[in-house]
Parts: C-alpha cells; structure tokens; sequence
C-alpha cells in the first residue's frame, strides 16, 4: 500500500520527451498541467484569466499582446519568473531546433517578444490571432525555466522544469516519472480550489499502455488513479464503491475518420457522402464503447466554444440514400463478393492504421465501420502498419481514410485541420481531408482578426457549416478525459479546464476512520 | 541426428568448444565476440538505414507536429542525417567505440538515459525466468523419467503441453487468476521480487517444456548408459545414480539450449512486459522498432548480441566445468 | 552431491556358509516387449564353487549377458525372472529387497559390464568411480577410501594408481577402461566377480594381460563368472564351461573336456568356426559353397601381368595437439599380387586403415605411389593422380568394411544399394539390374528374399553378404577388406570368410585384408604385413611368418593369441 | 559391438526355406506398417485426430462455420458460449466459433508458409556451408553465428520494420527469425552425412561428385527435413501469433488468432470466452503437430 504521501497516477499512453514545447503528444501535456504554470488560465466556460500573467493589453490591430507578470513566483530551480522568461520560452517553442509540432504550430503568428522590464513583456505577432490566449492556456505552452531551457534538448527532456505545484525528480522512460511537491507554490491558478503548496507530498505518474493491467493495478490499490479509463470496465467501476469516474469530453476536433479528397474515390462528393451515410458509428459506439463516449456530431467537439449542434444530423446513416450517391457518383456495378464497381474497378478505401495508438475499443469500431461499409458495397481496407510508415502515408496523402483527432480549446482548430495553410507541412499534416477552399480560409483566418464573440460565433459557424457539406471527416466521438480514481484514499482529483488534463494540486488524501 | 533433431524444431545453436591454449582460446574468443557485435549492428544499421522511410517521420512523427521546412533541416544537421549513409554509419560506429549510442529519435535523449533503467528489469526479468525454467525442468525429469508409464506419460505430455503455450496467452492467465482473481501477486509494475513471479512464470513456462523435452531425453539416454548400469551394479540408490550421473549427462543440451534462450528472452520478454507494465527492453525494442528510432533498435541490438555473447561464453564454462572433457579433447559430448 | 552411508542398504540376513557361490536351477527370463512377451532365457542351470571360473559361452544374443544381469538383480525393468532355485552366496535371489540388492552389489559380488570403453562414468576420474563403491557400502574415512582406491588400481595392474586415479576414462586406453572396471569391481573384495566379455575389443596383447589379472583373482579364492563368445580365450581361464544357444545351456562341464571333447553339434561348430587353428583352404563353416561365377563382362584394362596393388614408401601424417603433425603411416610399401591375399595385421591405431584408404584412393599420400593392375593410382606431388583419372579404374577395386551398414545409403534397400552400384558401374540395362542384383545375392548365399529389406532389419553377417555382393557388382579384380569379420560372431564371421575364399577361387580376385586378428589373418593370408605405429614391422609370407617370426614385436603378438588345446 | 540376430534372420538363413520372392517382403512391409499403426500410443491418435480437425477446418471450414465470421451484430455482442454461439460471440457480435475456425486455416497456413521459408532459407545457408570448401562454409557460418546473436523475434521485428505488417510479411519474418537455426542444424546434418562411410562408397563406386552431391548428399540431407517441418509449424504458429499480439501481424477484420486472442484480452474478465479459444487453438495447433511430427521422427529414426 503505498502511503498517504504518495499518489500514483498510471497513464496510459507513453510520454517521449517530458518537455510539452517539444513534439506536442497528450500525456506531454498531461503531466505538464501538474509541473508547468501557463501565463493565462481558462476557466470551464472558455473564458480567460490571469495566472502567471496578471493583466495583459492588446492593441487596437491585434498584433500587439502586452503582459504584465507576476514578481513573485520562482522556478524549482531557483531561477526568477520574469518576463525575460515568457521571451525564453515563447522563443523557445517556435525555434526550428526544438522540433515543436503542438506549441509551434499554435505560434505560426508569432514574430518576437520584447522585454521591457521585468515584469513587462511584449509580444509581436505578423497578424492578428485571436485564439493567441486560448492557446496560452493550453499546457503544451507551460512556461519552463529560462535557464533549464538553456541546458541541451536531451538533458531538458529528462527534467524540464516550471513554477507549478510539483517538480520532476526523476524519469524512467517508459516506466514512470517521479515528481515531488513544490513548497514553494503560490502560483496556483484561478480554477485550483486552494493556495499555496499541493496536499500530496509525492506524485508518481506511472505508464502502463495495457488497459486492462492498467485497470487491474487500480483495483488491486496499487494505483491511485488512471486515465484512458477502459470502456469495457466502466460498469464494474461505477459498482464499486472505492471507485469514481471523472470524466470530462475535451474541446477540439472530435475522433473521426479524415476522408483524403485529393484523390479518387473520395475526390467525388457524392462518394464521401454516401460513405458517411453507411457508417453506423451509433450503434458501434454503444456496442464497443458502452456509451462511454459522447457521439461527435460536426467538425467540432461538442464543448468547444462555438459550437452548433446543427449538424449533428447532417448524415445520419441511410443505405437508401448512400446507394443512390455511389449510383450517382457511376458506381453501379457489383462484383462477386458484392463490392461496387466502376469501370470493372472495385470501390476501395484504403485505410493505414496503427493499432497501438489507438483504443482497443477504436480498434473494434473501425472494424464495424469497415463492416456497414461493405453492405454499402464499399471496400474499406484497414492496412495495419507500425506508426512511423502510417503517419509518413498520412503526411503524403497516401491514404483515403486516416484517424485523427485535435484537441485543443478554440474554434480555431477549425483552421488548423481544414484550412489550406495546413495541407502542407514538412512535418505532420493536420488537414488530412487536403481540402483547399478560399472561402473557408477567409472566414477561419477572419475569426482569428476579432475578439468580437458574436462575430466569431457567425464566421465559425459558416467554417462548421462549409466542412460538413463538404463531407471532409466523419466525426465518431468526443475525445474525453475518462479517469478513474481511488476515493477509499484521495479526494478531489480534477481535471485543469483547458484541455481537461488530470489536476493532482487539489487532491486530498481521506481521512481513514 | 540425435541430440540436434529432438530441439531442432527451436533451431538451436550447438556450443563448440575450441581447443588450444587458454591464452589463444580468450583471445579467439574476444575477437570472435567484436567480430559478432560488428557485423550484428552493421547489418541492422544498413538494413533499417536504407528501407524507405524518412527518419526525420519518426524524428518530427508526435501527433499533431507540424514541422516548417526549417525545422526539417534542422533536424537532419542535428541527427546527420544530411550526411551520405556511410558517413552516418561511420559517425555511428565511431561514437560506439567511445561508448556514445547516439540520441533517440523519439525520447530526444541519449539512448543510454533511456535504455540504461530497462536493462536491471529485464536482466532480472530473464534471470528469474530461467531459473524458472530449469527448477520446472528438473522437476518433471527427476520426477517423471523412468517412474512408469503413467508419471512418464504424464511428464512427457505436460512437457509438450507447456512448449506449446503462447507465452502471451500463459501471461494474461496467469495475471487474471493469480493476480487479479486471487491477488496473491501485484497485478503489474517493477517492485521487488513480488512483482518478477507472474512474468518470470509465463515467459518460463513455455522455455520449461523446451528445456524439459531436451534434458528428458538425454537423461533417457544417460539412465541407459552401461555406466549408470555399472553405478548399480557397485550397490549405487536410485536417487544416488540419478543425481550423481545421470543428471550431469543430461543437462548439457538443456544448457546449449539456455545460452539460446537467454538472448531470445531479452526480446520475447516484451510479452510480460507489456502485459504486466513492467519497463524492459522488449518494449523498448519493439516500440522503436514501431516508431523506427533507428539509434534505440541498434543499442537493443548491442546488448541483445554482447548478452548472447557473454551467455554463450558463461554456457562454455560451466560445459567445461560439467564436462571436463571438452578442455582436454576439444570436442562436445 | 554426497551419497550417504546409511545407503549401502541394511546387511542381508546370514546364513549358514554355502560352500556354493551359485546354485541355480532352471532359470528363466522373458522379456515384455511391444510384439509381446520374448523368453531369453530358459531353464539355465549353474553352479559355482569358490576359487573357480565358469565360463559362459555363446553366439551373441544367446542369453549370456541377461543371465548374468540376474545373478546381481539388474535386469532390465520389462524383464521377469522365475527359477525353481536362485541361490546366490547362499540366499535366496529371488526374494531379496531392492535394498538388501544393493547391499550385495558391489560388496559381495563384483559385476564387470560387457562394454569397458563406456562403462566408467566419463566425466568421473576412476579415482571417483571406485571411491562410489566405497562410500555406497559405508567405508568413511577419506584417507582411508583414497588408499584403498589406490591400492584396487594396484591389484588390477595399473601402473601409476595415484595419477591414473585422477584421470577420466576417456584419458585411459581400452587395456587401462577394463582393469580399471575389474578394480571398481572389486575394491571391496567380493566373493564373486561376474566379468561380461573382459577381453572383446582388445588387441591381443592387451587381452592376455586382462587373462592374467583375472586369473589372480581366482587364485585369491574367489568365484569369476566369466562370458565370453571366444572359445579360444575361454580356454585358457575357464574351469566349468557352459554354452548357451538362443537361451539354452546346450553343453556344460569340465573347460577341457568340453574343448577338447565336444558333444554338442553347436559347440563343435563353434570349435572349428575358430580361424587361427585351420590353415588357409580349410573351411570353417558348414555353409554350402557359393554356386559358379557368371563371366565378367566389363572391358577393363587392369593388367594381367603387374601386381594387382603396389604401394611405394606410402606416408601419411595428421595435424595432432598443439600443431605437431602426427606420422600415421610412415613409409610403408606392399605388393598384393593377383589372385592372391595380403593380410595386414596391426595393433589399433597401427596404420592400418590409413593405408587401406590412401591404397583406395580416399586418402591423399604424403609420400609414395601407388599402382593398380599397372596403372598410376595415386601418389604424392609429381605423381599425383586426380580423381578424374581415377574414376575410370573405380570399379576395379571395391572396399569393403567392418561397419557395413553406415556404408549403404539409409534411403535404400538391399535390391536398390545393388542395382545403384551396378549403375554406377554402367552394367547391364536398367531392366535386367534386378535381375543381376538377385544373381548377385545369390552368389553371397543371400535368398531374394532379402531384396526389398532394408538393411537395417538385416543381421551383422547379412549386412556384410550384402556389402559384399555391392563390391562383387562392379566386377572389381581388388577387395579391400578392413576389418570385414571383427563384429561378427566367430559362426558367422566363418561364414563370411569361407564366402570370401570361394569368391576369391572362382573370381581371381586379389584381397587386401586388414584385421587385428592374427588368426583371421593366419587364415586368410598368402602373405602378411605386420605393422606397429604406422611403420612396417615385418612382411613375408604367411607360413614363414607364423611359424618363423622375424622380429621380437611379430613373436610378443604370436604369443599372445590363445590357442585351443589339441582336440582329441 | 555386437550384432544382435533378429529371428527372422534365422529362418532366412534356414536352408530349405522356399525362395518366397521380393512380392512377399512387401506384404510384409504392409503389415509391419500396420503393427506400427497399432504401437501408435493413444495420445498420438488423440493428436492425429485433433489435427485432422484443424485441417478439416483449414480446408473447407464451410463444413464447420455455422454463422459468417465477419458479419457484424453489435447488439449480439459479448454473448456468453451457448447453444446458439458455441464460443459465444466477440465485441462486435461476431461468432467466436466461426472465427476460430474461419482463422485455422490462415494460422496453419501461415505456420507452413514460416516453416518452408526457414527451411528453405536454412536449408540453402546450411547445405551450401556444408558442401562448400574451407572459405564459404567459415564465412556462412559466421553469419549464421552473427544471425544467433539476433534472436528470433528481433529477425522478425527487422522484417517487419523492413516490409511493413501483414499475414504475408508476418510468415516471411517468421521464416526469416527461425532460419539461422534451421542453417544450423542442417549444416551439421550436411557435414555428417558427408563424413558418413556411405558417400565414400559412391565415390569408391565411381561416382562424380556432382552426382554425389545430387543423389546422394542433398536427398540424405533433405530427408528427415519433411519430420522437421512438421515440428517447426507448431511453433511457427506460436511465433506467428506472438507478432500479431504485438499488432505487428494479419490485418483487422482477418481472423486470425493470435490478432483474436489480442483483441480479446481487454474483455477477458468480461467475456473470457473472446480471448480463450483463439489462445487454446494456438495451443491445439502446436501440440497437436508437435506430438504428431515427434512420432513421426521417431519412426523415421527407429526406420532409419
Ligand atoms: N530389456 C530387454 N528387452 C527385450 N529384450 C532384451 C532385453 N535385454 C536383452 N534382450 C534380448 O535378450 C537376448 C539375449 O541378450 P544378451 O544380452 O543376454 O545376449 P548375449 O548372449 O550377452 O549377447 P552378446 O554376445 O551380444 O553380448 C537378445 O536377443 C536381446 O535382444
Ligand atoms: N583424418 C585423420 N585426422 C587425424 N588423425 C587421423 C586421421 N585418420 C586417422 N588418424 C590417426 O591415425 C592413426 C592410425 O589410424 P588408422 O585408422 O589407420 O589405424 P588402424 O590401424 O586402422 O586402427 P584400428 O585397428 O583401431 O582401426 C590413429 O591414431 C588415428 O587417430
Ligand atoms: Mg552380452
Ligand atoms: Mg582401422
């Protein structure tokens, strides 16, 4: 029984590099919330407060942001927040060498910060961006120690280091991440509900990719709490008494199927619709994922700010009408084991995947797609493949079908997976539909120019509306935070609200009587 | 055929014993063992090297990168990947020679930092798992060999039963029953000796039917043997003749078979590894392979060779140790 | 791991002293076995007093070693053993404990096993197998267990008992396994020693030296149980002797009443089936002779004037330890003329068999030449022959060997190894192969019967018949016979060698035959070639040699063969 | 060493024995095999018969499929084994008995196709190395020492790294990863039987060597390979599976075992059943080719 001081945390999916500015993967981001501080905070509405920054001015075009931050706060290693530190990092996260995908891909605006004293930082940027603060209070933009970020990328990997409630001491890659309570805290941010140092001495993040290993350490007590909760146990966890379930859908682009227009079949918009229209993703989610996931209904998750629930129904499943598309689109004939045909060529739909990075209840799901896809008379070939080969199809467009997901705390993420400015990248590739449309990138980058909410809210909704006629993804569910947690021994584990990350400063260990 | 055919389903490499001097023999050896290690990273770096794939994928892959061009190139000065193959490859084997693995592509830290706490678990992994192995193995043969036919019929049977077993399948029984049914034994992770039990056993399980089939019948053969008749005959027990004799002769291609194994656990142990969230470099191994982190699979590589290597060699010594003759002659029973 | 004392097994029960060692009467053994139950043994009846020598004689697989194995219970699991009395040291056999067994074994009778190269443990020194003994009966006391070990190797005629007892088996040659196996035996000094074949395998000399050792014992006043199927050598040591045949006693008495006298049909044929006696010509067996050649019908151009083999100063060395090169055979020269034999006689590791294969071809000489029926055969540096050349000359010498069935191909049966060497010599048609293959076996007296068996599944001397009619395929003028006869029983190696004899008259051939047997070598040869560590010791004909020997090496040899007494 | 007389040599030798002729001996061999039918121990027949289940099932497992195997029933999902779903279904609704069955024949296919390409592979490193002179035979056997230091699964992996996941690919890393043993033994095996006294004969008979080689050496080779194979497939299978639990191996919706047995092991406490039956048709696979393939040495050696 590991003591009260302790609480062990058992993620699911390996982290690489501890430092969130590198690469931009989910558990970077997880375990930063409880290490990193942001410069502004968001609350569960959306809406933005200080935290290591105490005010903050923009200017009349929207290019200029000027902080004004706290003097009080100091890093775990010594070194003072200062405003020299908000250039250190956001300098750090759009350098070339730090082969940032997340933090850098939010600072594409970005030009330069000038410090104009200690307390006074300015931030440029070369056009107006206004999920600029949204993003700030995302933990992939934590703000680390300028000298720690000076040390080589490997040694920051290992031990980055930030103002928050816990400090890294120690990291088995592949194994766990030993932290230790700050007590020195007195940073915590708007949502936290106390000040001053964390309740729990020690925070062991343990990493344990096996769901059900995962599972069966927290209810043998071996760990305190866990996350990518398993679907298939979430009935035994709601019975047990010791257990609780904090779930919590994060804002983004939901999970989904991107559909690669850029080549046939799915160039054919009648193709992609009829796709869409086959696909029974309701009755998988129930089945595979006992309603432990919130169906998606549009481009946007349904807790992102601005979104409509007006496409929910765009394309609810009808074989009817998905045969008359594919009819439509010339796809009229049948081959021997019922597949359509045009021109004695098969309706294929070639699908790379990688097993590993998914869900095993994802995995079952994408099989029932590809199932009601064939009474559609659609081939869908899932061809499974170790990451790298996967995601260097999915970067070539060498694909019809790719699984995605984006999560982030603004409509924004609207531009960042269909706007033509992401269609290309050295790197990863987020508009995997390579759906290049003027319009839509003229209302994206239009919203970004406002701060105006009724404005933003029209032109987002114009941007939802343009993706879902278009038929570019096929929105499955809501990615969700769905931990689970011992109550027999800690109380009040939260989720921080911006990507909905597991918050271990508020946890409490019970009083046993 | 004899001794080759009844494991030669598991493929199993022979020990040779070399004679000669001690000196020319340690020194034979040594260049023999730089020689195995070289061309083993060799032929994995110009393998994996030149497949199609972009290192610079696996380098930038983290879902949702979006790397500038810049970036890209930055990359490849960083990792010298802008530099011919060969170059690459020699850079490689210099920063070897000094003991520099190189930087993973997906940790961005020194191989070393990152492989350097898997190996203990993984070496204890194994270790147990063969001690595992041969307990369970000497166990059905002293037992079982030559006890009637219905305990022979037995050992015999659960010997090819246990060789049968997918360790996978072995691993997740053994973790529903012992751990999460019964929880005699922690469900999963790296804590003391506890914790190394349901793994050891379900990489050992299946090992034990190998090791038992092949010292099962060559304590068949040895139980035949005029001088275990001879032992009789001077008014030797029946426990005296089968542990004073017998058994001696008999462990000698269950060992062969070790030395095999040792290195093969190293990799297979990602099973355990991943079922009971143990950290090791099975995993290690396979998610770099999976995520093409070159600099990571060529130090698994090393290790895996340099751990055969060395087993091999312990394996020699102890064959001498058991069977003298082998120093004198310069040959293998 | 340490045996303990307490193991020696609790005494056995005294009774009053036998003044017979054995007493049994109608023993009888079967053996369980998959096709069911097999008597081996039947209604054997022995009987043994202190101080003398019975002797078991018999073909191989007439029982003698499964009589033995029951006298100190070690049978064989699947074995069952009756008897209407097996008295063994005065107690009933068949009603002793496994427990009280193994308080006999060892202490009270001494059981040497049949196989002396493989019956000491080899990765135990002899020091440690004698030592078991010891400690298994309850002698503690280091020192004392270390001087008795020592002074057992002694008894047994070991030089050097401290440092032979340090080494391992595999170190001793096979004269040192099977003294070292009688000392083991005997370190306790039992009443009854039982020595299964102690002589078998051993060059002659070495087997009179083992003669001699046992001899003592029996002078020390103990009973020696002693199997043998060498009658001559059981002559020298025996005083009861008992034949056995497919299970049965089918003689028994006085050792030389019944070598010189002998009633039963089995054991005359025994006597005469023994070569060294009978001059060459004589027959040995009451086979029938093998029916008429066919005529050759090869084209051959062997000579019909040179010799049919003659070897020039031959010389062959091998890497040995520690890049030495060992000279295996030096300089070594013969003459085999036609239609004649040389017999080639050596002790082991003389150099025999090298010769053999460097006059066959096989084996590159270092030095020397030779020629076949005339032509350049093989030779060294300048007179090197490629095996291209040779080729066309193959079929005119075959060989034939001591193991003939690791020298046919396993795949094949008896028809298809004949006809495949008849193929290989290009005679005849694929049709009329078969045809030939039964003429072939018939002329080695083989029915056709045997055609579709595997050789396997055919008996020592069968195997051999069959290696035989491969060789007589070809139409070869020169046999090379290594060691043809010295895994047969005596009957049936006098088979093979009257065939020999027959084929020789009525084929012309010419024999190169190569045996540690002096008196399989007395039999066949026209002339000898005796040799000692690759050199030629002494060479003539076969009658001067053997009576008129020439070096003291060919006189040490002569006198150590045992001779049967004169028959009446 | 003696030779031990068997009693049908006796009555061979017998004179007067009518000449029965070679037609009997094969009747005679007819009826020895027969005997050894009867010796066959109980296990093996249990074996046998299990494996002819399992080929049955690989080659017209339409006899066998009661439900189609990919056809997708959410609402049927995760019912226990019953009379309706023998193994009862998996979480997409799909009969467990049909898909076992369904996979038995990629499996068995897939371990064939492993166990000829790490023969074929072996048999080609380790008969060349065994025929060859001084120079090739040290230099293939040197590789085929580096290979030992990889162990088998990481061959597989660096195929797999090399040419992507797959049933195909997974057969060819399978074959590759057990090659270097194979090379191994069969060298051995080549090296023996060219030191063996019946090849010397066919060259004191006046064979060339070419011949030799060709009909004498490679067919005394290659014979015991048929038994090894039989050994081999059984592991192959295990082996096979190993990769597709790793998510290395056949592609979703196959049924193949091993990916079953993978997918399954999340529902274990929930619907055991998933994840039981594909692991005890591995287990079945292996054991029953091991048993028959070991018997089927024995009489080949017992033959030989
Ligand atoms: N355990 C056994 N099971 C079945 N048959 C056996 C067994 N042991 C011996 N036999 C058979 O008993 C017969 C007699 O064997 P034994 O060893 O006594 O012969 P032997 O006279 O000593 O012959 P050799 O001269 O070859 O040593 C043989 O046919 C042998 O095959
Ligand atoms: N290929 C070889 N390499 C090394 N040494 C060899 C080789 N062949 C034979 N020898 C050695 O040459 C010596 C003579 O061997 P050879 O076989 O000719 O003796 P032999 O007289 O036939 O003995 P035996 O009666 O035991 O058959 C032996 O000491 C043997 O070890
Ligand atoms: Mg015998
Ligand atoms: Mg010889």
């Amino acid at each position: 029984q590991p003591a009260d001081d302790t609480f062990v945390f058992a993620t699911g999916k390996d982290i690489s590099c501890l430092d969130p500015h590198v690469d931009g993967d989910m558990p970077q981001a997880s375990i930063a919330a409880n290490y990193l501080d942001s410069l502004v905070s968001q609350d569960k509405d959306g809406r933005i407060h200080p935290w290591l920054a105490e005010s903050w001015k923009v200017s009349e075009d929207g290019l200029t942001y000027t902080f004004k931050v706290r003097d009080d706060v100091t890093f775990t290693d010594g070194t003072r927040f200062t405003a020299e530190a908000v250039k250190a990092n956001l300098d750090h996260m759009v350098d070339p060498d730090t082969q940032s995908g997340t933090a850098g891909g939010y600072l594409k605006p970005y030009e330069s910060t000038e410090v104009v004293d200690d307390a006074t930082a300015v931030v440029t940027l070369n056009r107006p961006y206004a999920a600029f603060l949204e993003v700030l209070a995302q933990p992939f933009l934590g703000m680390e120690s300028p000298t720690a970020l000076k040390r080589p990328q490997a040694e920051n990997c290992n031990s980055p280091v930030g103002t928050g409630p816990y400090k890294i001491v120690d990291y088995v890659p592949q194994s766990k991440v030993s932290l230790v309570r700050n007590e020195d805290y007195n940073s915590a941010p708007p949502f936290a509900q106390h000040q001053g140092p964390a309740y729990i001495k020690n925070l062991e993040w343990q990493i344990v990719p096996e769901d059900s290993t995962r599972y069966g350490l927290l209810r043998a007590g071996q760990v305190d709490a866990l996350d990518l909760m398993p679907s298939v146990h979430f009935a035994e966890a709601e019975a047990d008494k010791n257990v609780a379930l904090v779930l919590q859908d994060r804002p983004g682009n939901p999970t989904n199927l991107m559909l690669n227009t850029t080549r046939a079949p799915f160039n054919d918009l009648r193709v992609r619709q009829a796709f869409l229209r086959s696909a029974y993703v309701e009755a998988g989610i129930n089945s595979v994922y006992f309603g432990t996931v919130t169906q998606a209904g549009g481009p946007l998750a349904s807790t992102t700010k601005f979104y409509s629930p007006d496409f929910e129904d765009a394309y609810r499943p009808d074989p009817a009408e998905a045969a008359r598309l594919l009819d439509e689109a010339g796809w009229t004939g049948r081959d021997k084991e019922g597949y359509r045909t045009k021109d004695g060529k098969r309706l294929i739909v070639h699908f790379p995947y990688t097993p590993a990075v998914w869900p095993t209840a994802h995995q079952a799901l994408v099989t029932q797609l590809q199932a009601s896809a064939k009474q559609a008379g659609i081939d869908v070939r899932i061809e499974t493949g170790d990451f790298a080969s996967v995601s260097e199809q999915g970067n070539n467009f060498d694909y019809d079908l790719r699984a995605d997901y984006w999560n982030t705390n603004t409509a924004d993420v609207l531009r960042i997976v269909f706007s033509s400015e992401y269609t290309e990248s050295a790197g990863f590739v987020p508009n995997g539909s390579g759906f290049r449309n003027k319009e839509f990138d003229k209302i994206v980058n239009d919203a970004l120019a406002t701060d105006d909410p009724a404005v933003r809210e029209k032109l987002y909704y114009q941007a939802q509306r343009i993706v879902s006629d278009n038929a570019l993804q096929l929105p499955l569910y809501n990615q969700a935070s769905q931990l689970a947690v011992r109550t027999d021994r800690f109380a009040d584990l939260t989720l921080e609200p911006s990507l909905s990350l597991p918050y271990i400063y508020d946890v409490s260990a019970v009083k046993q009587s | 055929m004899s001794a080759a055919a009844t494991t030669s389903h598991t493929g199993l490499p022979r020990t040779t014993a070399t004679a000669g001097s001690a000196g020319r023999v340690i020194l034979k050896r040594a260049a023999g063992s730089v020689f195995v290690l070289w061309a083993a990273v060799t032929l994995t770096f110009f393998v994996l090297r030149l497949t199609p794939g972009d290192p610079i994928t696996a380098i930038l892959g983290g879902a949702g990168s979006s790397p500038s061009p810049e970036t890209v190139a930055a990359v490849k000065a960083q990792y010298g990947l802008d530099q011919p193959v060969f170059v690459q490859y020699l850079d490689y084997l210099a920063g070897l020679a000094t003991g520099n693995f190189g930087t993973s592509y997906i940790f961005k830290v020194p191989v070393l930092d990152i492989l350097g706490p898997q190996i203990l678990p993984t070496f204890q992994l194994a270790g147990l798992a063969m001690v595992f192995s041969w307990a369970i193995a000497l166990a059905f043969t002293l037992l079982t060999v030559g006890r009637g036919r219905v305990l022979d019929g037995i050992g015999r049977g659960t010997e090819v039963l246990f060789a049968a077993l997918p360790p996978f399948w072995v691993g997740i029984m053994l973790a529903v029953v012992f751990a999460v049914i019964l929880g005699w034994f922690p469900v999963a992770g790296d804590d003391g000796f506890k914790s190394l039990v349901l793994p050891a056993l379900a990489l050992a399980i299946p090992l034990a039917g190998f090791i038992a089939q092949v010292t099962r019948s060559s304590f068949e053969e040895a139980l035949a043997q005029p001088f275990v008749l001879s032992a009789r005959a001077r008014g030797l027990s029946e426990l005296a003749v089968r542990l004073g004799h017998a058994l001696r002769h008999a462990i000698l291609p269950g060992l062969t078979l070790s030395a095999w194994a040792v290195g093969s656990l190293v990799s297979s142990a990602v099973v355990a590894e991943i079922i009971f969230a143990r950290p090791g470099l099975g995993r290690s191994l396979v998610d770099a392979i999976i995520n093409r982190d070159l600099p990571i699979t060529l130090a698994v590589v090393v290790i895996i060779a340099a751990v055969y290597i060395i087993v091999t060699l312990l394996v020699d010594v102890l064959y001498r140790v058991i069977d003298p003759r082998i120093s004198e002659k310069g040959a293998t029973a | 791991m340490t045996v303990t004392n307490n193991d020696g097994g609790t005494p056995v029960p005294q009774e009053a002293p036998a003044s017979l060692l054995l007493g049994i009467e109608g023993l009888n053994v079967s053996f369980s076995t998959p096709r069911g139950r097999v008597d081996v043994v039947r209604d054997v009846s022995l009987a043994l007093a202190p101080g003398k020598a019975l002797a078991l004689v018999g073909e191989s697989g007439s029982g003698k070693t499964v009589t033995a194995r029951t006298l100190v219970g070690l049978n064989a699991a699947n074995a069952k053993v009756t008897a209407d009395r097996l008295e063994v040291l005065g107690r009933d056999a068949l009603a002793l404990s496994e427990r009280q067994w193994r308080g006999v074994r060892g202490k009270e009778i001494g059981y040497v096993l049949q196989d002396a190269l493989v019956s000491l443990d080899p990765l135990n020194t002899v020091g440690q197998e004698i030592d078991e003994a010891l400690r298994a009966h309850g002698v503690r006391g280091k020192a004392e267990r270390l001087e008795r070990v020592h002074q057992a190797l002694r008894d047994a005629g070991i030089p050097d008992p401290e440092l032979r007892a340090r080494q391992r088996s595999g170190e001793l040659s096979g004269g040192l396994r099977q003294r070292a196996l009688i000392a083991q035996a005997t370190v306790l000094n039992p009443q009854l020693v039982i020595a299964d074949e102690p002589t078998t395998a051993l060059d002659a000399t070495v087997q009179a030296q083992i003669l001699e050792l046992l001899e003592g014992l029996k002078e020390q006043g103990r009973g020696l149980i002693f199997i043998s199927h060498d009658l001559a050598v059981v002559g020298r040591l025996a005083d009861e002797i008992a034949v056995m045949q497919g299970g049965r006693i089918v003689e028994s008495g006085r050792a030389a009443e019944v070598l010189a006298d002998p009633r039963h049909e089995y054991t005359k044929a025994l006597i005469d089936a023994i070569p060294s006696g009978a001059a060459k010509g004589t027959r040995l067996s009451a086979a029938t002779r093998v029916r008429a050649a066919a005529e050759p019908d090869r084209a051959t151009e062997f000579s019909e004037t040179a010799p049919a083999v003659e070897a020039r100063g031959l010389s062959k060395s091998y890497p040995g330890p520690g890049g030495t090169r060992r000279t295996v055979v030096d300089d070594v020269s013969f003459t085999l003329e036609r239609g004649k034999t040389l017999g080639i006689v050596g002790e082991s590791g003389s150099g025999k068999s090298t010769t053999a294969r460097i006059a066959l071809g096989l084996t590159r000489p270092d030095a020397g030449t030779v020629t076949l029926g005339g032509f350049a055969w093989a030779g060294a540096g300048a007179d090197e022959v490629g095996e291209e050349q040779r080729r066309r000359h193959r079929p005119d010498i075959q060989l034939v060997n001591q193991d003939p069935l690791s020298s046919f191909d396993p795949r094949f049966s008896v028809g298809r190894v004949i006809t495949d060497a008849l193929e290989a010599g290009s005679i005849g048609t694929p049709r009329d192969r078969t045809q030939r293959a039964l003429d072939l076996l018939a002329r080695v007296g083989l029915p056709a019967s045997l055609f579709d068996r595997r050789p396997l599944t055919l008996s020592g001397g069968q195997r051999q018949r069959v290696a035989i009619a491969r060789a007589l395929a070809l139409q070869p003028r020169v046999l090379l016979l290594d060691e043809p006869v010295s895994a047969l029983d005596v009957s049936i190696q006098a088979q093979v060698l009257d065939l020999l004899a027959d084929l020789q008259e009525q084929l012309g051939l010419s024999y190169l035959f190569i045996s540690h047997d002096l008196g399989v070598i007395h039999h066949v040869s026209d002339d000898v070639l005796v040799m000692k560590d690759g050199h030629v010791v002494e060479s003539g004909t076969a009658a001067e040699l053997f009576v008129n020997p020439q070096t003291d090496y060919t006189r040490q040899l002569l006198a150590a063969v045992p001779e049967l007494p004169a028959r009446a | 060493m003696s030779v031990a007389l068997e009693p049908s040599t006796a009555r061979d030798n017998r004179p007067g024995t009518p000449d029965p002729g070679p037609l009997s001996t094969r009747r005679s061999t007819a009826a020895k095999a027969a005997a050894a039918l009867r010796k066959t121990p109980i296990g093996v027949w249990i074996a046998a018969a299990l494996l002819a289940f399992l080929v049955i099932a690989a080659v017209v497992p339409s006899l066998l499929i009661r439900q189609d195997p990919y056809v997708i029933d959410p609402a049927t999902a995760f019912t226990a084994p019953g009379a309706e779903h023998w193994f009862g279904t998996d979480q997409n609704g799909r009969d467990v008995f049909s898909r076992v069955v369904a996979g038995t024949g990629q499996s068995l296919l897939l371990g064939l196709a492993a166990t000829a390409i790490g023969l074929v592979l072996g048999g080609l490193l380790g008969i060349t190395a065994g025929v060859s002179g001084k120079w090739l035979d040290s230099a293939i056997c040197r590789f085929v020492e580096v290979l030992f230091a990889f162990p088998g699964l990481l061959l597989a992996l660096i195929v797999i790294a090399v040419s992507g996941t797959g049933i195909v690919t997974a057969a060819v890393a399978v074959g590759v990863g057990t090659a270097p043993g194979y090379a191994r033994m069969l060298r051995t095996q080549t090296l023996q039987v060219i030191a063996s006294p019946y090849v010397e004969t066919a060259l004191s008979l006046g064979r060339s060597r070419p011949h030799i080689l060709w009909h004498t050496i490679v067919p005394n080779v290659v014979r015991p390979l048929f038994v090894l194979a039989t050994l081999g497939v059984g592991q192959a299978i295990v082996w096979a599976s190993s990769l597709s639990f790793l998510g290395l191996g056949a592609q979703p919706p196959a049924a193949e075992w091993g990916a079953m047995l993978a997918d399954g092991r999340n529902y274990i406490q929930l619907a055991w059943w998933i994840a039981a039956f594909p692991g005890i048709f591995i287990t079945l696979a292996a054991l029953t080719t091991t048993v028959v393939g070991r018997h089927l040495q024995q009489r080949l050696e017992a033959e030989v």
